[in-house]
């Protein structure tokens, strides 16, 4: 709607210390007039996601980008929450601290890169405007460069045509290394879908109960999430980053349906 | 010395005026036959003196040193004849996305594309390919362990951008500069 | 008049300095915008400059009335600092990756540099620069629509290879030979 992502047309929030666009709470901060530690990330996250679901679906995607940072570190965090931390009383809210440092740290500086990036944009268009001296040399210089030395036969540079057009991939980042002990995302969804079907309605917090290992329950969450994508189960979640309770609601249920579950995650 | 300068200039001339890329110092030096700090100093006079400041006219062009270089370009005031006469071909604009992704790298380099990702939260790989296509970026060394690949920004850039190094870069914020040290930098306050 | 004169001179020097063949007196009168008696008195004006007729100093570059046109040369007395400067700087022998951008021209040609650089994955402006330097390619067609430059081999690549025509070359796996095409050939199956 507006060129200015977080304007006053854009996301505000009224917090106990402050009130008004979300943008200018990140000037606050990043000029340290605000103090982050007495920035509320709770008021902060229910005001955004109330803001999310008054988005229209057309909103320009310039906003939707900058949120699309929040979101993730939000998502972040959530998944940050359903990992166990420990039995000290005060791990809850040393885990808010660190995830509202978080948040504040991502969205000001992906602000910054965006803000830098108009730099570019600008620069990049003036200097395409320039002209420079770029003249070919005349023949009598040419003439001076070195004689080619060439040693390649026909059969040497076919080989070489071949090398380089064959497809080249940009090389990709092994990830084998972070996976220790591998979970796989469909036997796990596989323990979930028997267990919702059993018992009808299942809270995530009842199917990560008792779980040996993060990365277990990691996967568990995974499997909700591709879940979601089929019709079988209902979400309930009354608040946001409250209890999540899983309903089984499917009619038509058949195993392929597990044998396509996470194949995405299968390299 | 004056006689040296005097015909160190002209010579530094020539090779400009044939040079189709920015032209390093040592190059020059090496071309012209003279010691790097001689070369230095008249590409400065010769600077100056295409800029009206030595006596003579303000010619129709200019000395300025990008990337790293020296080059001969059109005065910036005059861009527009020559764009009006041979007419403008617009280059192909970057999209935001690739914009914001050249702007990490050129902060952050060397980088791999999942620290650049984590930071835009988004894939990049297919902007990386276009970065790469346009020679903006190239890849510089592959993590021993991870086998990722680190980018960073080509000389090709800083010429796009005119300014002579990376150091040019605007300032941001060193706060800014990691969201995984988290606040770090705060901690004083 | 000497106001007229003072700024067409700089005009007439950034057209110039960025023409790549002698400009006819017609056509820099268009390109600045001024009478052609009054440019043509501006260019004589300008060769006496940079001989160092007008009390500054002889420039390393001369203005020539060459083929029905003015271009900016090379001071002839220098050609010896840039035969010089030439003969050093280039390579004897082909880079890898211009050998490797040169296979990828004489099996795809006419092709175009943005298609080079797509198979490469990587800009080979610099390189295709260098081909085109060395004779070993040329420019072929533009494309009607783009208007961008299709590029093939020359008979000197021929000669170096040792074969009589370019249907000569040995042949490489379709599979191979085109990424870009998909598996178009499997569509059938």
């Amino acid at each position: 709607m507006t060129t200015d992502p977080a304007g006053d047309a854009g996301f505000r929030v009224s917090l106990s210390n402050f009130d008004g666009p979300f943008d200018l709470l990140l000037n606050l901060i990043t000029k340290r007039e605000l103090d982050i530690t007495e920035v509320s990330l709770s008021a902060v996250t229910d005001e955004f996601i109330g803001y999310l679901a008054e988005l229209g679906p057309e909103e320009n995607l310039d906003e939707a980008s900058e949120f699309l940072v929040v979101a993730a570190t939000l998502l972040d965090m959530k998944v940050a929450g359903l990992l166990p931390q420990g039995e000290f009383v005060d791990a809850e809210s040393v885990a808010l601290l660190e995830a509202r440092d978080l948040l504040f740290a991502r969205l000001l500086q992906y602000r910054a890169f965006k803000e830098v990036a108009v730099w570019f944009s600008d620069r990049i268009t003036h200097e395409g405007g320039r002209h420079t001296r770029d003249v070919p040399l005349e023949q009598k210089h040419r003439a001076a460069t070195p004689e080619l030395k060439w040693t390649l036969s026909a059969d040497d540079f076919a080989a070489l045509a071949t090398l380089a057009l064959a497809p080249s991939e940009i090389p990709t980042v092994g990830l084998e290394h972070l996976h220790a002990p591998q979970v796989s995302i469909r036997e796990q969804a596989a323990i979930v879908v028997s267990a919702v079907r059993t018992n009808g309605s299942v809270t995530f917090r009842e199917l990560a109960a008792g779980v040996d290992g993060p990365g277990i329950i990691v996967a568990r969450f995974i499997s909700i999430l591709e879940l979601y994508r089929l019709p079988p189960p209902a979400f309930e979640q009354l608040e946001p980053l409250g209890e999540l309770t899983i309903r089984w609601v499917a009619e038509t249920w058949d195993d392929e349906h597990l044998q396509a579950l996470g194949a995405d995650y299968d390299n | 010395m004056t006689t040296e300068t005097s015909s160190l200039i002209p010579r530094l001339e020539a090779l400009l005026i044939v040079a189709d890329e920015p032209m390093s110092v040592t190059a020059l030096a090496a071309g012209a036959g003279s010691p790097v700090k001689e070369v230095r100093a008249a590409l400065a006079e010769l600077r100056a003196d295409y800029d009206g400041e030595s006596g003579g006219p303000e010619r129709g062009f200019q000395l300025r040193e990008v990337a790293g270089g020296w080059r001969i370009y059109v005065r910036e005031e005059l861009d527009g004849v020559i764009t009006d006469f041979v007419g403008n071909q617009a280059p192909a604009r970057l999209s935001q996305a690739a914009l914001e992704t050249l702007a990490v790298i050129a902060y952050k380099q060397p980088v791999t594309r999942s620290q650049v990702a984590q930071i835009r939260a988004v894939n990049v790989d297919g902007v990386v390919r276009t970065l790469l296509g346009r020679g903006l970026i190239t890849e510089m060394h592959a993590d021993p362990e991870t086998g990722a690949m680190h980018y960073g920004t080509t000389s090709l850039l800083l010429e796009k951008l005119g300014i002579n190094s990376i150091d040019e870069l605007p300032h941001i914020s060193p706060l800014l500069d990691d969201g995984s040290d988290g606040f770090a930098g705060l901690e004083g306050i």
